[in-house]
């Protein structure tokens, strides 16, 4: 600072490499961006980006030849995600557990315990997924707050979605009896009448499946839920579930315990096991599949626009814009307002998630945006149509 | 004139004039909007060059503003100040040693950690610690700031303090007045000290203070009076 | 349960102990002298436990300065074997040993002289190889020995002891099977004062008993602190007699 | 609707409200702009540490989930740059959830928005705008705002409406967050808003007057 | 650990001083105890306990479990107090492993289930494979010192009050009447364990404390936020109406006379004595309010009926 001349400010214009700018200011770098027509990411304003599937490479029961099934695997269905650099892979596993439903009457049937439900209890009637999201960041530790909030989400919204019935997933017990011969058979009341009554009188205890989820997700480059989702329902629409039953000599099993003086005999817990070989599709409700589209609102800063050309810009008011499927840091980070829709094809929405903190989420864009994931829906349902 | 505003409502000004904004009013950086931020009455002053605009509202934390006047707590000691506390879990700013009366290098202050100061905002930037003076600027005199030794502190409401400071027609501390000697210093981060002769008359002092803080100003008389006879009848047992 | 006889008509315990009857102790200090600055191991009855004080040294963390005193830090280690069964989690941050590291941490923090050592840490260890009943009272002895061999200034000792109360009967220093059984009062006195530092109440006692409870724990104490005292004054003499040779 | 608010009812924090509707109870407490710890420290605005703590049981990922939606309903509505490289923790104590907790979230989440506005303005921390918000559900093609209990068992959808509200609570500025989940159409949706907007305005003006009346009472208690 | 309230060297002094004076800052004499108001919410088991500037929800709720393997005839019980920032910003969310805190959970534990307040045997629905789980929540609200004894009197309140749905057992098969079905049933309380604490303060210097025979040591009752930041020691003493000491705590803190200790016990068995029957009426007055308009709704639904 030796200089005396105070004077004589020269005042330098810096530039700086797109790279570098978008390091420093990415709210700048995003509208020069914007300005031009075009995202950080090359891709255009609605443009989506690419999305290829691998349905149940990683299930234990695979498509086409049910015989050659692994049976030490455990995943029961799968999806393998990519869009654009992110992979999202998905395996579902279960579960079985006792019902423990509080029952109104003494015994009622089954079609009378279904009515009294209906209607008055419309989310009793279906069940939700127990999703675990990862996201993979290198390093491990305690689940980040992003992936407990993309977990619940998935959770709820299968639930509210009325994806799965509570009635797909009750298992329909069979018994495993032992012939004179030695040979053990297991029978199950779908296929045979007499086994349907007889387990009726075996057992008052009613199971059903829980199916969880773990999604893990590689290379994140950007928002993820409406991948995860979408990896989450093609993986479901895929799943099957193994036959489950009960050995007969299992069923009378009863146990003395005592404590301090005191005894009571208890019915030992059933032993439900899984069978080896058998295995039923697992039923969703078709109209109820949607699938997940992300959207961001910004408005477009004529400040911050390269100024080619000298029009007045006075009289420009500032326009919200729509860019579909978000991605990048620089988008990500500059852009406050975002609509995540769950569609399908038709138009029957499933899920809607607006997050107004920046610009204003106007009714056009509101339509747009569900325009264009409606037309998405029809893409990716294709992706699982057996080809043509 | 006044009238109660909440966050986003329209402000009423001359819009002609320049304004000069004080507290609880927000112009937004890329609008150049006016908006109030607090909800609480809007005053305006008018005044032939310009006009100033601000909200009257209640709060307990304090954010330093400069020229207050501040009662604080001495919390650490470095090399060249002290880190002074003016509100639990606020951030502290620094009391320079170089900001007290006849400061030089080799004349060093001499309060301890935990001492109470009186104290002026000399600079409060968002970004940065506020700083304080013990010193009057201009003259280079005490002008009154400094340790305060004894007594006991009240927290207190950051209106309540500043009608305690402000307004010469409260009437709480000529009431208390009226009781007995006290010593005070009122800063306007909601805290009061108060020094008497005995520890009875600054204790009838401390919950005069606290209770007339939630009451109407016409039972003033009548607590401060309770709670000074309260005092002296166990003073006396 | 009702297999043992806690207090037969003669009088006598489990143990064969009288009611006012103290277990064995054992104590020595010094035992650790390269691993810490004062050491002592303690036997009282089936309780084993070994004492490391480290400091006043200079904190690892700046958070543990403190310039106007020392800190006091206690760490309780009890193993996984210290008791018949072997347990088979780690017993280190289980709330009653954090409870138990608290109130020892304020015992002493209000008998040390800590004021003499600002800006340092005194780091208690102690480490149990076997318990068997009245566990807090003994750890207490054994940090007071400690503590003494490690040369840090305290204003007394503080002697601790529990007691048992069996229907009206007090029973002094109760083991592990009378624990269980009867409710049992833990004390921790100051020097030879009817000053109680710590005092631990767990289960269920008729409010008219406590009185003779505490005056019998009290006495107790006072019989453990002689005890401390001699196994001290006979190791100092000790030393001394060395380097007068 | 009736709603139940007040303000300033906890000591030892800044700010608190307690807002009730039906049988939806919760509490909030704002404190700050404080000293945040090294790893919140924001370098140009106020962090906000959001914690919503269940009636029952221990907070969960479902709780998260609230908290991250009422980050995204807040954050925008304060004054955050006013406030660089300090902390602003907002608490809310869910008294009663007045809703099944495993299905539903929409009735806690509307009265945390609805509470936290009133316990921030409370704190005296900047706020740029007023925002309330309402749950609606849909039972059967019938549309319902703020559904009870009942209601949100029976119906096909549901949905979580919370606006900005600028200009003496007359001007909707913009929306802050909505939160739909079930089956429904667009026009649903569209009625979903204008009903909400409705709604999401008289509700604001309640809030206005419980705080209104607080500042009012507070100028005639100390007129001297 | 978060940041610790600041406090100056003469408010410290000054509390001392009239605390030598016998006076204390809040105008209570040294054995009174703050008056406790009890409010229930609209459900069984929602209490809200307010101790002058102290204020602790506590919410009861129960459900079906398993019981554990080696306990088959008992049911389950958790307290949960976690502290959240709420209660001012010295607290920090979800952790309880600071002293204080410990100490506290502890407390109650031993205060009241340890001490078997609950009848956990009354839980057990099917021995060995069904149980009920009773949980309480601790909320802290605010908090102006004594969480520890406002949490006692929240959660015996709370248990008091709560109902739990009434079961029917055939065989293995459990029924669970919903509550506006059939009348909930209490649960079974076998004692109501209160918690009073002491603090001690010490007016001379430490020495006189341990070696002089003055016993000048003050101790007061229920000690307020300033006075528990101040305080050099403290006990806390649990009792019943049965003049039984459930629990007693003083961890370490400032050493006091033995006999002066006694004399706190009987102080606090006059509180318990009065606190046990402000409980037992406001449950009962709570109860009747109930019961009223159950009678006026089953009566309206008998003319229905007509």
């Amino acid at each position: 600072m030796a200089s005396s001349e105070a004077d004589t400010v020269e005042v330098h214009p810096v530039t700086f490499p797109p790279q570098v700018l978008a390091r420093i200011s990415p709210e700048l770098s995003l509208q020069r961006h914007l300005s031009l027509g075009i995202r950080p990411s090359l891709k255009r304003f609605e443009e989506f980006r690419d999305v290829h599937i691998d349905q149940n490479t990683l299930s234990r029961y695979k498509l086409e030849n049910a015989a050659s099934e692994d049976s030490t695997n455990s995943v029961l269905g799968s999806n393998v995600l990519k869009s654009g650099k992110t992979f999202v892979i998905t395996s579902i596993t279960g579960g079985i557990v006792e019902e423990t439903l509080p029952v109104e009457t003494e015994d009622p049937g089954e079609q009378e315990l279904e009515d009294l439900t209906k209607g008055r209890d419309e989310i009793s009637k279906f069940a939700p997924v127990y999703p675990l999201v990862e996201v993979e960041r290198g390093r491990v530790g305690a689940p980040t707050d992003e992936e407990m909030t993309i977990s619940q989400k998935l959770h709820d919204y299968v639930l509210h979605s009325g994806l799965i019935p509570k009635s797909s997933l009750k298992v329909q017990c069979g018994v495993r009896t032992t012939e004179k011969s030695g040979e053990a058979k297991v029978l199950y009341p779908d296929e045979d009448v007499d086994v349907s009554t007889s387990i009726r009188t075996l057992s008052q205890r009613k199971w059903s499946y829980v199916l969880y989820a773990k999604i893990v997700v590689f290379s994140r480059t950007g928002p993820v839920f409406d991948l995860c989702w979408n990896s989450l329902l093609y993986a479901l629409q895929d799943t099957r579930l193994p036959r489950a039953f009960i050995d007969e000599r299992a069923t009378d099993l009863k146990m003395t315990i005592r404590t301090r003086g005191r005894s009571a005999s208890v019915r030992e817990t059933y032993e439900i096991l899984c069978d080896p070989r058998r295995s039923i599709p697992l039923k969703i409700s078709r109209e109820s599949v949607g699938y997940a589209s992300s959207f961001g609102v910004i408005d477009l800063d004529p400040e911050m626009a390269l100024d080619q050309e000298d029009h007045d810009m006075e009289k420009e008011e500032r326009q919200p814009i729509l860019l579909a499927d978000l991605d990048t840091e620089a988008e990500e980070a500059c852009i406050q307002s975002t609509i995540c829709i769950i569609t399908d094809s038709n138009g029957n929405l499933k899920n809607i998630d607006i997050l107004g903190g920046g610009a204003r989420v106007t009714p056009a864009i509101l339509r747009r945006a569900i325009n264009l994931a409606q037309l998405r829906a029809r893409n990716l349902e294709f992706l699982t149509a057996p080809e043509v | 004139m006044s009238t109660v505003v909440f966050p986003g409502d329209q402000l009423h000004y001359d819009e002609n004039k320049p304004l000069n904004i004080g507290p609880g009013v927000y112009c937004d950086p890329k609008s150049q909007k006016v908006l109030p931020i607090n909800a609480g009455s809007a005053v305006v002053s008018d005044s032939k060059k310009d006009q100033s605009l601000y909200i009257d509202y209640d709060s307990k934390r304090y954010i330093p503003a400069v020229g207050d006047l501040v009662v604080g707590i001495i919390v650490g000691q470095y090399t060249d100040s002290y880190k002074v506390s003016l509100s639990s879990f606020s951030t502290s700013v620094t009391l320079p040693y170089m900001a007290f009366p006849n400061a030089s290098k080799k004349n060093k202050p001499t309060l301890k950690i935990g001492d109470l100061v009186y104290a002026r905002v000399s600079s409060a930037e968002k970004e940065l610690e506020a700083e304080l003076e013990c010193v009057d600027a201009t003259t280079g005199k005490d002008a009154g700031y400094g340790l305060l030794d004894g007594g006991m502190t009240v927290d207190v409401t950051l209106k309540f303090a500043r009608h305690l400071l402000f307004d010469n027609s409260f009437p709480l501390l000529p009431i208390l007045a009226k009781h007995t000697q006290f010593e005070i210093a009122i800063g306007v981060n909601g805290k009061i000290w108060i020094k008497c002769e005995e520890v009875k008359d600054t204790l009838a002092c401390y919950r005069s203070i606290l209770d007339c803080q939630s009451l109407p100003v016409s039972n003033h008389k009548n607590v401060v009076k309770e709670n000074f006879s309260k005092v002296s009848k166990v003073a006396e047992a | 349960m009702s297999r043992f006889e806690i207090y037969s008509p003669e009088g006598l315990r489990v143990d064969g102990r009288r009611w006012n009857e103290l277990r064995r102790f054992d104590c020595s200090i010094n035992t650790h002298s390269h691993a810490a600055d004062g050491s002592s191991y303690l036997e009282q009855g089936n309780n084993k436990i070994i004492t490391l004080v480290k400091g006043p040294k200079e904190p690892s963390l700046r958070s543990q300065m403190d310039p106007t005193k020392a800190l006091l830090k206690v760490s309780v280690n009890i193993t996984k074997f210290s008791k018949t069964e072997r347990s088979k989690t780690s017993h280190k941050n289980e709330r009653r040993v954090l409870e138990i590291q608290t109130a020892l941490t304020r015992t002493f923090n209000k008998n040390v002289m800590l004021h003499i050592y600002p800006r340092t840490l005194i780091d208690i260890e102690i480490h149990v190889l076997q318990q068997d009943g009245g566990l807090v009272g003994t750890l207490i002895n054994g940090i007071t020995l400690a503590l003494i061999d490690a040369g840090i200034a305290m204003f007394d000792y503080i002697s601790g002891v529990s007691v048992g109360l069996y229907d009206t009967t007090p029973l002094l220093e109760v083991n592990s099977l009378e624990e269980n059984v009867m409710s049992s009062v833990t004390l921790g006195v100051v020097g030879k004062t009817e000053k109680l530092s710590l005092l631990l109440v767990e289960d269920k006692i008729p409010l008219d008993r406590l009185e003779s409870v505490l005056a019998i724990g009290i006495a107790g104490a006072h019989r453990v602190r002689e005890l401390m005292d001699s196994e001290l004054r006979k190791r100092a003499e000790k030393r001394v007699a060395n380097s007068t040779n | 609707m009736s709603i139940i608010a007040s303000t300033g009812i906890l000591n030892h924090v800044d700010g608190s409200s307690e807002f009730e509707s039906h049988s939806t109870k919760v509490v909030c407490s704002v404190t700050g702009p404080i000293e945040p710890k090294a790893r919140q420290e924001l370098p140009t605005q106020l962090a906000l540490e959001i914690i919503v703590r269940p009636a029952k049981g221990v907070p969960n990922t479902r709780e998260k989930l609230i908290e991250d939606k009422l980050r995204g309903v807040l954050t925008p509505l304060i004054a955050r740059y006013l406030y660089p490289r300090r902390l602003c923790q907002i608490t809310f104590q869910v008294m009663e959830a007045g809703e099944p907790e495993l299905e539903f979230s929409q009735r806690e989440l509307s009265c945390c928005i609805n509470a936290a506005v009133l316990a921030l303005v409370d704190s005296g921390i900047g706020l740029l705008a007023m925002a309330s918000s309402v749950p609606l559900a849909i039972i059967k093609g019938q549309l319902v705002v703020d559904p009870n209990a009942q209601q949100l068992q029976e119906s096909q959808s549901v949905h979580t409406l919370a606006l900005e509200i600028t200009e003496s609570g007359k001007n909707v500025q913009n929306i802050l967050l909505l939160d739909s989940t079930g089956a429904f159409t667009q026009n649903e949706l569209f009625q979903i808003l204008s009903q909400g907007e409705e709604r999401c305005l008289t509700l604001v003006q309640e809030l206005r007057k419980v705080l209104g009346d607080r500042i009012n009472s507070e100028i005639i208690r100390t007129k001297t | 650990m978060a940041k610790d309230i600041e406090f100056s060297t003469s408010e410290n002094k000054f509390i001392l001083d009239a605390l030598r004076q016998n006076l204390r800052l809040d105008g209570r004499s040294f054995d009174q105890f703050r008056d406790v108001d009890i409010k229930f919410g609209k459900e069984y088991g929602d209490v809200t306990v307010t101790m002058g500037k102290t204020k602790i929800h506590c919410r009861i709720s129960c459900q079906i479990a398993q019981p554990y393997e080696d306990r088959p005839f008992e049911g389950l019980f958790l307290i949960s107090t976690e502290t959240s920032p709420m209660a001012g910003p010295q607290f920090e969310n979800g952790n309880s492993t600071g002293e204080d805190e410990v100490l506290c959970v502890r407390i109650i534990e031993k205060a009241v289930r340890r001490s078997g307040a609950l009848d956990v045997e009354g839980l057990c629905i099917v021995a060995g494979s069904k149980c009920w789980a009773i949980r309480a929540d601790v909320h802290f609200l605010d908090c102006d010192g004594g969480l520890l004894d406002a949490s006692c009197i929240a959660v015996m309140t709370a248990l008091l009050h709560f109902k739990k749905p009434d079961i029917t057992v055939l065989g293995d098969r459990v029924t669970v009447h919903p509550t506006d079905e059939r009348e909930p049933v209490p649960l079974g309380i076998l004692h109501i364990p209160i918690c009073v604490t002491f603090s001690f303060f010490n007016p001379q210097d430490t020495e006189e404390n341990i070696k002089g025979d003055s016993n000048a040591e003050i101790a007061i009752i229920d000690a307020n936020l300033k006075e528990e930041l101040l305080r050099d020691g403290t006990l806390t003493v649990t009792l019943n109406k049965n003049r039984e000491v459930v629990q007693v705590s003083k961890a370490g803190g400032l050493p006091m006379d033995a006999l002066s200790l006694m004399e706190n016990c009987y102080k606090a068995y006059t509180i318990t004595e009065k606190l046990t029957d402000q409980i037992l009426a406001c449950v009962k007055e709570d109860d009747s309010k109930r019961n009223q308009y159950a009678g006026l709704l089953s009566s309206e639904n008998a003319r229905d009926a007509t």
